[in-house]
């Protein structure tokens, strides 16, 4: 009996310190978002969200940085996603076993792990340098879809695994050729698993700043980018702006807050969709 | 009878070579969607090599590594020695391990092992929030909250020193570590732990010596993983560590890591100047830890995977 | 078990041999597969029952590195010589797999997807090639009231019967089963052994079993294979009551190994 | 048809759905018709033969021994079904009482065949040599016998305990009349020694008779045993 | 007749110092006021940088707090870049420290060393006994380099920690009760003119010998006896021409000039606006 | 042992692992056994039903009417587990041609039973009325059914198709044998009637016997088909 | 088939209820399981088998919002009290799953696990503990020269024997199989068959199974259950030959529903 209160106290314990980090892993992140949310709320207006920054932007909004934020974001998806599901598909449908297919796997899992800032060199040297694309939406964004490219191949091949075997084969077996296959049995079931894959990296992408620092994000900028090779407003980077570089970085703290706000209500609304859609693949999966 | 004859073996009858060929299309296509990622990886590799060799032509590499200062402005000429940014950037992701480490396999357990699944249901996308959160934005908070928080508690007159940047990146890979782990561990089949449940031992015991061994491979991966995100960190870095190029000596100095020392000069750099294919050359440094790194959780992973 | 007069032999393999890679899978196999009945093939794990299925209908092709040697006539007619069409093969030897596989569609589409993708697209032919293919797999009864519900509703053993409708829904001529029932309990199984009876009469069936008993209840002709080879061929019969190789008698009797 | 999916809609005409077990219970019903099947063989047997015997047809009765090969024959094949279907299906309970029933009552009918081969073959013996008298109680016996066959395998395929009952207790009326048939044989033997061997040759047809009876009985006892799971003793 | 009216239309792009970009946001905005149809695009990052991307010839204009160097221009003519530059204003560098700090003021002389890591307490130089926490910019800024080129004369200490833009060291001096930072004069100052509060503006003498002036006198500074005065450029590729010229002569133009002296800085000096109006030419 | 892991060791002695099937294979050989010792018991019944006969002892007589309660049982026992035994562990090829063997053994044994004791009970009837003859080709007779079954059921065992064989060839000595006694008992009755009744008696004591060596024979024939696939008739 | 002299009961279900929130799981459940036999549970899927083992050693606790109502006794004394030591109760009564369920362990270890976190720590009684186990569950000679390989790598059946080991090593008194051979091939199952035929000399066995004839070959009692109810408890035999119950009869005979 002793012996066994005695296992009953290292459970309890043990349990106790388990909680205990999940307690703070939780409180970290609602500080986090309290801060952000507490002292952002108020800067949030129509106002905020709609004009341009005025005043060495102590005033106005950040609607420029929301903006390039969407076209810069639109630019990676154009870029990553039909490339980065095409690879998926390769290497999930088509690819045999073999050196290739190895070099290919290893390659995206080591682009996924190469340091953002790896990146914005790579764009400098390739896009603003070598294409010529200058400091620009192009340049940034193809930056970042190189970057969000592996999210999206390992996500898509991913969800393309959640597909049985069995609807290839049965597909094969009744004389489908293998795109027909793909096209009818797989690709409507690894959809939802895809976007999700693919919602994730952009949002990712939509909060990076070091591949963009060099490739096409302006400090400021009256107007919106009207084409891919202008230079545009961010908001991590006028985030980044507002909270290091700026004139008054005390009188502007407000209106950092509001970017961090906007910023991350942007990228968690991209996750939330993307855990929605997840959500409900599962359970239509589960239904299985 | 003889009309189904004539039905029999159409197969040896036609020859669709045209759709033979269209599939074939379809798979190249694929394919060169695929190639492409070694592209990027390869081309990654080759511009940073390009563009750091005509650094090397000038600054031996023996110098580059055993150089602690780093001033390509400096008044008696430039120094290009990356040892203190390296040593910088270990130490601060070495202290995010070590904080991100016990905390993420701890929350991992306690979400796959001891949460409802309510509660799971509840905080796994809550961690994924944390994840999705921009690194400026942790840079922001580390200047503006934590900073003056460690000032206060350390006593030192500022906050932004290697301890500031440890505690934000082990936020930032907080949710690589507790995902991935709580992946590795749910993934031990339920059976063992019914067994050892079966067998009379408590639950602390079960996950102690049967899922967390279980699930160990999973987790070194998870680590490495977080350890890999942790180093090629830059705003996070850029914004709260101080940046001075000193070799750091302790956790309360001010540290530049690689990252951010490419952050902040790339922009000043004329092009083609050593200076600029220096940086380069610290890129490459860089990208060859990551990919060290990656490597071998990319190991770890594959034979867990075949144990499984 | 029936006697027949007349044998008809529909596949004719003629020492068959096939590798993955270096490794040896089946060893100078040959066969006769007589039209409308069933053969079944059994044998120990590994002896290369599913590896021979699926020479038939060219279902290997898609793995790496086999290669195959010998000959497989299906009506007299060479299937493994170049310009086979194997889209058109398979579409002519239906397949069903051992675990229950629709697609996660409606009831309806399962079935139609073959004759889609080979090229009907008239509703009403569809239809009609529905109701007849789930008549065929003595599903209609069980199903006509929600053929536009997701076949994933449906149990086990109706998913299989669904499977079977939608390997006839391609008109096959020969039907191929890797041991249909073994993820089905035994009700289901009685099921799909039933259907397989009927379908005798118009098919010409090759199903893989583990189960002797299996073998003998629903087949006229069974194959024993061990480690590749084809160690004894005759009427399920002989084979279940006084097989003529002791490595039969021993594997049938469990004494194996 | 030509361009239909070829199948056997017979058993949809239903309209419900295939109920479970179909072909077992088919195979079942299909035994007990074999069985039904030779229980009217071996009454045909009983019945010829007696009548071989009193009309002193030797064809009948050379007809007879003739098909007692197709009885034999018939037991043969229903008990290889039988064990066939107890090592296929697996039967249990019922099923595998019933088949277990079966395999009992064929030996009981094949007994039953070869007593009335025997009777077939003292018919041939006595050949057309004059009867010592004219046969009543035998075909009388013959007559019970037949009934009883008839009624015991009815008995078992309707799961009737009461014909069961009904029909065992016939069997002393069976076995009354063998005894009275033994006297007066012996009576006549006494009387007549050179009526010795016929009269021999006609004791033994009533032993025969009896047996068949007897086997009939059996049959009755173990429907009831079947049923009632009590065995009752006739 | 109406496109003259409305003016010019297009694009110009400015980067570069971190001390005048807030400077040149302002005057952005307001030149757009009068001249809607030109975009003007504003980016920091430091002088650096700024003049960086013009041998890179990624911009149109830009901004540095120091002047170009030799090496810059020779990189610049090697891609047919020909740099010339505008004085826009005067800035004085100011050095800060916390305002709990009891030294006021400091010479040259102490400053190089401070930032030399040569004299590492405060006690050292007549205040406390703390160690000195030096905040700097990063080498991309004119004003590290112009501290580096005429206070250190050698290289800064590398404790002393890098801070991204000039308002970052503002905060930081704020909150540290050892450090000394230094920054562009308009960024101690509010919008009347005043010294902000939580920091104390160090007085800079020659010498040992000579007068502390505070970089917040404007006069002094005026009359260049503040010792770390400079003047703030625009830096432009070769003449002068459409956008550019107009942008250039509204900076110079009186209005222009009274932007820059409310956002901090002090007018150009007459001797530079005589090269101005040469170059303008 | 009260602190270690209480186990049988009895099947780990041979050192091997377990071959598998062991319980079925030992069910097959229980199951062969049980038909054995019901074999002997009937051989015991043929040898003490003559034996009662031919030295008028009725109680021996009625002893083996009681023993072939007994016998009785073991046939339905034996065909029980047979059934039992097919039902669970779905034997097939040789195991399941063994037990459907074994389910047919028993019922010619069953009979032989059954013929033993109409022999005893024909002692019975006969009493201690002092016989017409002494004993002669009866107790021959007897030995060499009694020799029949026993070899008929080793030959099973053994699968020893020569033996069967051989002792299927038997069948006709003791067929001669019958025919013999019958036509001696024929000539007896003649003689003198008042012997007709035990005449009869022992008239139908030869038939027995005789039936008895037609069983072993039968069995015999079996054990040939079992091996050889063939149909030979004696 | 055993019949046994003197029954004595092991474990006393009294009027069991079960819940799953609000799903009623068992109902009114009453039960004796003798000592040293083996009593086998049949019934449908879904019919609280397997609900019902998992109280036995309470298991069930491990899972949220259930509930129990009525008695469990073991040995006369209620595993449902308040002060039960569920860790001895789950020490006394051994647990085997449907797949076999191996730590990924050495073969020792997998053996040593329970009595070590039970207290055992020298490594010569562990030795001995381990080869015992292994015996008991017939599988020392098969395994005594790689003790301290992977038990991942032995195969499925020796796997289910080692997890037999598993639990006899910690010396209980009953043993709770839960379909232990479903996932075996059928030599496999035939091997676990004859080892709870060896045990059920000394361990009190229940068993859940989906197959009437597994249960008659290893069991000698058997419960019926049916959606949550007991229909039927009684010998092995009658339960196989002349069961009571109409349902009982439907279900094993393949009738069901
Ligand atoms: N893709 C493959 N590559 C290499 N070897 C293979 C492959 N598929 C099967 N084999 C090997 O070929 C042999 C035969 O495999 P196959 O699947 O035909 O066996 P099987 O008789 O169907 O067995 P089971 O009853 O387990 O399904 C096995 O030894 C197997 O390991
Ligand atoms: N954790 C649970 N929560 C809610 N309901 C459950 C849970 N586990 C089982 N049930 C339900 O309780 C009933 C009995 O389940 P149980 O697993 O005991 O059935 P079983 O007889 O073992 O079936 P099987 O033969 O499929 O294993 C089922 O209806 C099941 O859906
Ligand atoms: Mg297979
Ligand atoms: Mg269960
Ligand atoms: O930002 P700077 O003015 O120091 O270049």
């Amino acid at each position: 009996m002793n012996k066994s209160t005695k296992i009953e106290m290292n459970e309890v314990i043990g349990f106790g310190l388990l909680r205990l980090a999940m307690v703070i892993v939780v409180a970290i992140l609602g500080v986090i978002l309290f801060d952000i949310v507490t002292k952002g709320y108020g800067v949030i207006s129509w106002e905020f969200l709609t004009s341009a920054p005025r005043n060495r932007m102590t005033e106005g909004g950040i609607f420029p940085a929301i903006v390039g934020t969407i076209y810069v974001t639109f630019i990676t998806a154009f870029l990553a996603i039909p490339i980065g599901i095409s690879a998926a598909i390769y290497l999930s449908e088509y690819a045999k076993q073999g050196r290739l297919t190895r070099i290919i796997r290893l390659a995206i899992r080591n682009l996924s792990g190469v340091p953002s800032i790896v990146y914005g060199l790579f764009g400098v040297a390739l896009f603003v340098e070598n294409l010529n694309f200058g400091y620009s939406l192009l340049s940034a964004g193809m930056t970042l879809g190189l970057m969000t490219l592996p999210v999206v191949i390992t996500a898509s091949e991913e969800a393309l695994k959640t597909v049985p075997k069995s609807h290839r084969e049965g597909a094969l077996a009744l004389g489908a050729t293998r795109w027909q296959a793909i096209k009818g049995n797989v690709l409507p079931s690894a959809l939802p698993g895809m976007m999700t894959g693919a919602i994730l990296g952009l949002s990712r992408a939509a909060g990076e700043t070091a591949p963009i620092l060099f490739t096409g994000v302006a400090f400021f900028l009256p107007f919106l980018p009207d084409n891919v090779m202008s230079q545009f407003m961010a908001l991590p980077y006028h985030l980044y702006v507002m909270s290091t570089q700026h004139h008054s970085i005390l009188q502007v703290r407000p209106l950092a807050y509001g970017t961090a706000l906007v910023l991350i209500t942007l990228v968690l609304t991209m996750n939330l969709l993307a855990i929605i859609i997840r959500y409900r693949f599962r359970k239509r999966f589960k239904q299985v | 009878m003889k009309n189904k004859k004539s039905n029999q073996a159409v197969f040896m009858l036609r020859n669709r070579k045209k759709s033979r060929l269209r599939e074939s299309g379809y798979k190249y296509f694929f394919l060169c969607n695929g190639l492409l990622a070694i592209f990027v990886l390869g081309g990654i590799f080759y511009l940073l090599l390009t563009n750091a060799w005509p650094f090397f032509k000038e600054i031996s590499l023996k110098e580059f590594i055993l150089t602690k200062s780093w001033n390509p402005t400096g008044w008696n000429g430039a120094s290009y020695g990356i040892l203190s940014m390296v040593v910088s950037t270990l130490m601060v992701t070495f202290g995010a391990m070590l904080i991100a480490v016990p905390l993420g396999i701890a929350c991992a357990a306690y979400l796959a092992e001891v949460a409802s699944p309510g509660f799971r249901e509840v905080v796994k996308p809550l961690i994924e929030i944390l994840a999705g959160i921009p690194s400026v934005v942790i840079g922001f908070i580390g200047i503006v909250v934590l900073g003056p928080l460690l000032a206060r508690i350390l006593g030192t007159s500022h906050g932004l020193n290697a301890i500031n940047g440890s505690l934000l990146l082990s936020i930032m890979s907080l949710p690589t570590i507790i995902t991935l782990s709580e992946d590795a561990i749910s993934s031990v089949p339920i059976e063992y732990k019914r067994a050892s449940l079966a067998l009379g031992a408590n639950k602390w015991y079960t996950l102690i010596k049967i899922t967390l061994p279980a699930g160990l491979s999973g987790i070194v991966a998870a680590v490495m993983l977080g350890m890999g995100r942790a180093i090629g960190e830059t705003m996070t870095v850029l914004m709260a560590t101080g940046n001075a190029p000193a070799f750091p000596t302790s956790f309360t100095d001010s540290v530049r890591t690689i990252t951010s020392s490419i952050a902040i000069e790339l922009g000043e750099v004329p092009y083609y100047t050593t200076h600029f294919h220096g940086l380069f050359a610290i890129g490459l440094i860089l990208f060859m830890m990551t990919f060290f790194v990656n490597l071998v959780s990319d190991l770890i992973l594959n034979k867990y995977q075949e144990v499984e | 078990m029936k006697t027949v007069n007349e044998l008809q032999t529909k596949i004719l393999v003629d020492n068959l041999n096939f590798y993955y890679g270096n490794f040896h899978a089946l060893k100078n196999v040959s066969l006769e597969i007589y039209k409308n009945h069933v053969t079944a093939l059994i044998g120990p794990s590994g002896c290369g029952k599913s590896t021979f299925l699926r020479t038939l209908n060219r279902m290997n092709d898609l793995i790496e590195g086999v290669r195959v040697e010998g000959s497989i006539k299906i009506d007299d007619r060479d299937i493994y010589v170049k310009d086979v069409d194997v889209v058109d093969l398979r579409k002519q030897i239906g397949m069903v797999f051992q675990r229950p596989n629709p697609f996660p569609k409606s009831i309806y589409d399962n079935i139609a997807y073959g004759p889609r993708i080979h090229g009907t697209k008239k509703r009403a032919d569809l239809d009609q090639i529905v109701e007849e293919s789930l008549r065929a797999s003595a599903l209609w009864d069980e199903v006509r009231d929600r053929l536009h519900e997701s076949a994933m509703g449906l149990s086990g053993g109706q998913q299989q019967r669904l499977c079977i409708a939608r390997a006839l829904a391609v008109k096959p001529e020969i039907l191929l089963m890797d041991e249909p029932a073994s993820a089905l309990d035994p009700i289901a199984t009685g099921r799909i052994e039933e259907l397989i009876d009927i379908l005798r009469e118009n098919y010409t069936i090759v199903i893989v079993t583990h189960s002797m008993q299996q073998a003998a209840r629903v087949s006229d002709y069974t194959a024993f294979f061990l480690m590749g080879e084809i160690i004894e061929f005759d009427e399920t019969g002989v084979i279940f009551e006084r097989p003529a190789d002791q490595r039969t008698e021993d594997y049938i009797t469990g004494r194996f190994g | 048809m030509e361009n239909g999916i070829p199948v056997n809609f017979a058993h949809d005409q239903g309209g419900g759905s295939i109920v479970a077990r179909r072909s077992f219970d088919e195979e079942l019903k299909e035994l007990k018709e074999d069985m039904l099947k030779m229980g009217s063989y071996v009454e045909e047997a009983i019945f010829k033969a007696v009548r071989a015997l009193a009309e002193q047809d030797i064809k009948l009765a050379e007809e007879v021994n003739q098909n007692d090969e197709r009885i034999d024959e018939y037991e043969v094949k229903i008990e290889e079904k039988c064990i066939r279907l107890i090592a296929l299906q697996q039967p249990v309970a019922k099923d595998l009482r019933t088949i277990g029933m079966i395999t009992k009552i064929i030996t009981d009918l094949e007994r039953i065949g070869d007593n009335a081969c025997n009777i077939s073959r003292i018919a041939q013996k006595i050949g057309t040599e004059p009867l010592v008298k004219p046969l009543i109680d035998i075909p009388r016996m013959a007559d019970l016998a037949c009934l009883m066959v008839h009624q015991s395998l009815n008995s078992f395929v309707d799961q009737n305990v009461e014909l069961a009952r009904e029909t065992a207790k016939k069997d002393e009326e069976v076995d009354l009349l063998n005894d009275q048939i033994f006297r007066e044989l012996l009576t006549f033997m006494m009387a007549d020694p050179s009526t010795i061997n016929q009269s021999t040759y006609l004791l033994f047809v009533g032993r025969y008779l009896e047996r068949i009876a007897d086997h009939a009985t059996n049959v009755c006892e173990r429907v009831i045993y079947m049923a009632t799971g009590k065995r009752e003793s006739f | 007749p109406k496109e003259k009216e409305q003016g010019l239309s297009g694009q110009l792009q400015i980067k570069g110092s971190d001390t005048i970009v807030n400077l040149a946001q302002v005057l952005a905005e307001k030149y757009m006021e009068e001249k809607p149809k030109v975009a003007v695009a504003v980016t920091g990052g430091g002088s650096g940088t700024g003049i960086a991307a013009l041998i890179n010839d990624a911009i149109d204009i830009a901004n540095s707090s120091r002047e170009i160097k030799e090496s810059e221009i020779n990189q610049a003519k090697e891609r047919d870049i020909e740099p010339v530059s505008f004085a826009i204003g005067m800035d004085g560098i100011s050095f800060i420290v916390n305002e709990n700090n009891p030294v006021k003021d400091l010479t040259v002389e102490e400053l190089g060393k401070i930032y030399r890591g040569e004299i590492t307490n405060w006690k050292e130089i007549g205040g406390d006994d703390r160690e000195i926490t030096l905040y700097g910019r990063q080498s991309n800024s004119g004003t590290f380099a112009f501290v580096q080129e005429f206070v250190l004369l050698g290289d800064y200490s590398d404790k002393m920690m890098r801070m991204n833009g000039n308002a970052q060291i503002v905060e930081a001096v704020k909150g540290d009760k050892n450090s000394i930072g230094y920054v562009g004069v308009a960024y101690v100052k509010d919008e009347n003119g005043n010294e902000i509060p939580g920091l104390n503006v160090l007085a800079v003498s020659k010498d040992a010998n000579t007068q502390a002036y505070s970089p917040l006198d404007t006069e002094s500074v005026k009359a260049g006896k503040y010792p770390v005065a400079r003047a703030v450029y625009q830096i432009i590729d070769g003449k002068p021409e459409g956008i550019v010229k107009d942008w250039l002569e509204f900076v110079l133009s009186e209005e222009g000039q009274n932007i820059v002296e409310t956002e901090g800085f002090f007018p150009v000096p007459s001797n530079l606006a005589a090269e101005n109006d040469e170059n303008l030419k």
